[in-house]
């Protein structure tokens, strides 16, 4: 049943926690989705029916509750899989974006010299200064073990991915491309098929940071033609310990697995062993079962929701906060000004006023920003910035709370006297 | 009682006799099939000669739905043609995907119609298929010499 | 607040999972604990009650759901670590078990040449074969990767270790004895001190599968004088997806992390990055927060009874159960068979039914058992054995659970005329 | 309002009009320290003569709190003995560990029991600590010399 009409103010009933009163009486104006969303009560209950109906380990047992947990848990990959337009197998559960991104790094350092996914002295990995960390440092570090060598897309003033020179950094020794699909700091989407085209041109894969975007927006790895993709289920209304990792069929059959032990093989002697086929071969252990199986209830809410109204809920509340932005004195909107092929993250500076201070005055009002380099050091390094304040939105958000958001800006000016 | 539904007469009486339980030394093909979660293994010959199942021998170890139908499924397939066999195989994968839902056709699947209750055990149906599908392996390794 | 006396009937009722019916129509018979334990409400609720109050990213803003998450978290944290008698920055937050063992095989193997920690060939890793795949497989691949050779204390034909080699075994090119601290198929409580003091005495630490054991009983890890230590919190009351890895500090503070990306860095440019100290050097990303805290409330339910309590009960339990099993005919327990230096944990096979049947036909009564290779292969290799079926008791278990153990084997035999 | 116990009004002045901030050429140690949560980063120089702390100077980028406090450290450790710098950092320390709950000696502090209130908000402690950990590290490398 799709809602005829987005209304955040029916969709915040299913949030417990917005009826939790903020710093100084405030009701609270959450505007930092972008670290982690709020979870409806769909999402904890489908955890807690899990833990008092089917509790028992997946995978491992005969028994009735192990029969009902493994329908429970699988069917929650026929969830994501569908969610993401993917194939059953292709979808590996794991606990966070940044388990699956370093899943790959280490399974590519695993290979064996001369696999297609072995790094040599000379291959060559590209990423771009958007990058959160961690989409940047597992692969700095795989560079430095293998002996490859990292390279890195440039940004336009904007806040734009530069392609300009594009055909110099993916040459024919590149191996991976890993970049981010949504500018965690900036809100820049970074547009995707060229640089597919010319990765897939010169045998490289292409690992995307889908963090940003597959909570916001529909997304379908077939037509974006990409070769794996990492999400996080706490930034798409799942629950904490639960991540993605998309993965090609025959290249996710191809790899050597990241984390060993039980459920992931096919046999094993004191001194060796085979590896099961995927999902299996990345899944080693006791998973993470209920938060796999709330994290499907999040994408049931999000697609009866449908992922194309919650674009468009987004767009429009961007582009009235960016109209509102416009207009303050001495408070600078870092990355794209307008609302085309951006998202609703949106990074401001205000002078003379350090953004923990921003962000401290904001609480006060009960509005939750976050503050600082938000994992991306360089991005910050590069715009000759200490940090920035950020407003991310989301569902429940609407244009009330951009009100407070904008008022309680020129309340911190006022504290603040500048 | 549930439990009569997947352990009909039949499965028990292979399970005690298995057919075939024996590995012949000459074939045209040999694979070894193991079920990870559980520990079963086995091992099969297959011996086609002019898109016939001449002969179908097999060793192994496992719980009475894999020892059976393995049983079941190396009688059944001796004499028949290969596309026979093959076809057999995809029936009777239908019937343990069908989750208690199909009877099975008694025509193509003989005693492999008692493993219809497995399907409503989803862990007992890797079970019934190890032998079947080691059988379409080897089947299939022997056409591509 | 101590319960006076042990009452798994009165525990059941913090356990909504045991109101089910059970295939023909019976009650649930839970002797799965083994692979997981259920859980009571108070650790759904405490859960639910981060999800609903204090849910944000921890480490991350300074609003005021953060600053809750925050303490929320790193509560969490400081009951783990007194769990254990360890240091609060000792206590690392992994998603299982299998990950904190993997973190440390990794770690280990990212050190560099000539560091404490890098292996080199020659070198030696040893294990046991009483290990659980979790804690052998990722040092049979470290062991590959690095050249270093594995080796293992075999069994005595009681399934306990055979230290009789143990000189031979643990010599100067030691680097890592990785051991259980319970089998997870035979029962068996591998005596420590031996082996730690001879690792010591070469310089080698010692890593200590815990899984089967901190769920059970007190662990000191001061007193056991061990260097590592993983267990996973779905075996101990608390939720699926999380583990704890605990290590010394000195040596934490000394290791190359596992996962890289947020929140354990110090600085990073696109081509370096400066760690964290512990325990932030090894928890990349927003950690799986409502799972910690779930945790934390298992704990405090188990130290609530009384770990002491809890190991006596399952002694009582398991003494009574190991007496009714002697006088069964056509059936062996698999492992050490009088209550000495065992846990809860009873395998055993039958003569003329195959492990899964017998696990069937117990379902068919309403009890839960695990059947199988018990993700330890070799060891079932080691007893010429396909597998076993495999009763494991936790606190809410009692006398009349094992009687319905013993009355639907005896119907197994019946059904299957042996 | 809450906020007006964190922001005291001797802190917003410290922060408009920070002291000794401009790095001296001259200095027997000098540390750099970040706070990798937020970003903030400083330099500061200590000379020490004689068990005295004769100058400190410092440079850096951060919130109104750290700079404040920096402002305030320094301009406190200048002149007094290298013993008593170091009780007052762990006076400072104590204070913002206190949750609220101490006011702070003024005779040791002088300006720095301003930032009493800091102690109520977790996530701040980190930035009032930032300049006084890096002065008790430049000091003991100092001394170390
Ligand atoms: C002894 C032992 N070690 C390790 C593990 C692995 O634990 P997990 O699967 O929760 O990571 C288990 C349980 O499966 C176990 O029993
Ligand atoms: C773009 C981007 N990539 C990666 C991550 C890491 O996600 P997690 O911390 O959930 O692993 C985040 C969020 O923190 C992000 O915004």
């Amino acid at each position: 049943m799709m809602r005829s009409n987005f209304s955040p103010a029916e969709i915040r009933e299913d949030f417990a926690i917005f009826a939790k009163t903020m710093r100084g009486g405030n009701r609270l104006v959450y505007l930092d989705s972008g670290a982690t969303s709020q979870k409806p009560r769909q999402v904890l209950d489908a955890e807690r029916n899990f833990y008092e109906n089917s509790n028992a380990a997946v995978h491992r047992g005969a028994h009735l509750l192990a029969e009902e947990a493994n329908a429970a848990y699988e069917g929650a990959r026929e969830i994501l899989a569908g969610f993401l337009n993917a194939e059953v197998n292709e979808i590996v559960f794991t606990k966070s974006a940044t388990e699956s991104i370093n899943a790959l790094a280490y399974s590519f350092g695993n290979s064996a010299p001369g696999s297609k996914f072995a790094l040599a002295p000379g291959d060559r990995i590209v990423v771009s200064l958007l990058e959160h960390h961690a989409n940047l440092i597992p692969w700095q570090q795989l560079a430095k073990r293998t002996g490859a060598e990292l390279r890195w897309f440039g940004i336009t003033p904007e806040g734009r991915i530069d392609e300009s020179n594009i055909d110099e950094l993916i040459n024919d020794r590149t191996k991976i491309v890993a970049i981010t699909h949504q500018s965690n700091v900036l809100g820049t989407i970074v547009p995707l098929s060229n640089i597919v085209a010319k990765a897939h041109k010169v045998g490289a894969v292409v690992v995307l940071d889908a963090c940003q975007s597959a909570p916001h927006f529909a997304i379908d790895v077939k037509k974006l033609d990409i070769d794996f993709l990492a999400f996080s289920g706490h930034k798409a209304l799942g629950p904490t310990g639960i991540g993605i990792l998309w993965g090609r069929e025959n290249l996710l059959n191809a790899m050597e697995p990241f984390l060993t032990g039980g459920s992931m093989i096919e046999t094993v002697t004191m001194t060796d062993a085979k590896w099961a086929a995927a999902p299996k071969r990345f899944e080693a252990g006791v998973p993470n079962m209920a938060q796999a199986v709330g994290l499907a209830a999040a994408i049931k809410y999000l697609e009866n929701l449908g992922m194309d109204k919650v674009a468009e809920h987004e767009a429009q509340l961007t582009a009235y906060a960016l109209d509102k932005f416009s207009n303050l004195r001495g408070v600078e909107v870092v990355g794209p000004k307008e609302s085309k092929d951006r998202g609703s993250v949106i990074s401001f500076t205000m002078a003379g006023i350090h953004p923990h201070d921003v962000g401290q005055v904001l609480d006060q009002y009960g509005v939750a920003v976050r503050t600082g380099h938000h994992c991306a050091w360089p991005l910050m390094k590069e715009l000759g910035l200490v940090g920035t304040t950020r407003a991310s939105f989301y569902i429940y958000n609407d244009e009330a709370d951009v009100d407070v958001l904008i008022e309680s800006i020129e309340r911190a000016q006022k504290y603040f006297k500048v | 009682m549930e439990l009569d539904s997947l352990y009909q007469e039949v499965i028990l009486d292979h399970y005690k006799n298995p057919l075939h339980k024996k590995l012949k030394s000459s074939y045209s093909a040999q694979v070894h099939h193991v079920n990870p979660s559980c520990g079963d293994e086995i091992t099969l010959n297959v011996t086609l000669e002019g898109g016939l199942v001449k002969d179908v021998s097999w060793e192994g170890v496992g719980c009475s739905i894999s020892q059976a139908s393995t049983s079941v499924a190396a009688d059944l397939m001796i004499g028949k043609t290969l596309e026979q066999a093959l076809s057999a195989v995809e029936s009777f994968s239908a019937l343990m995907s069908s989750k208690g839902t199909a009877a099975g056709d008694e025509e193509i699947l003989e005693d492999g119609v008692a493993f219809a209750g497995v399907s409503k055990f989803p862990a007992r149906i890797k079970c019934a298929l190890l032998g079947w599908m080691a059988f379409k392996d080897a089947a299939l390794q022997s056409t591509g010499k």
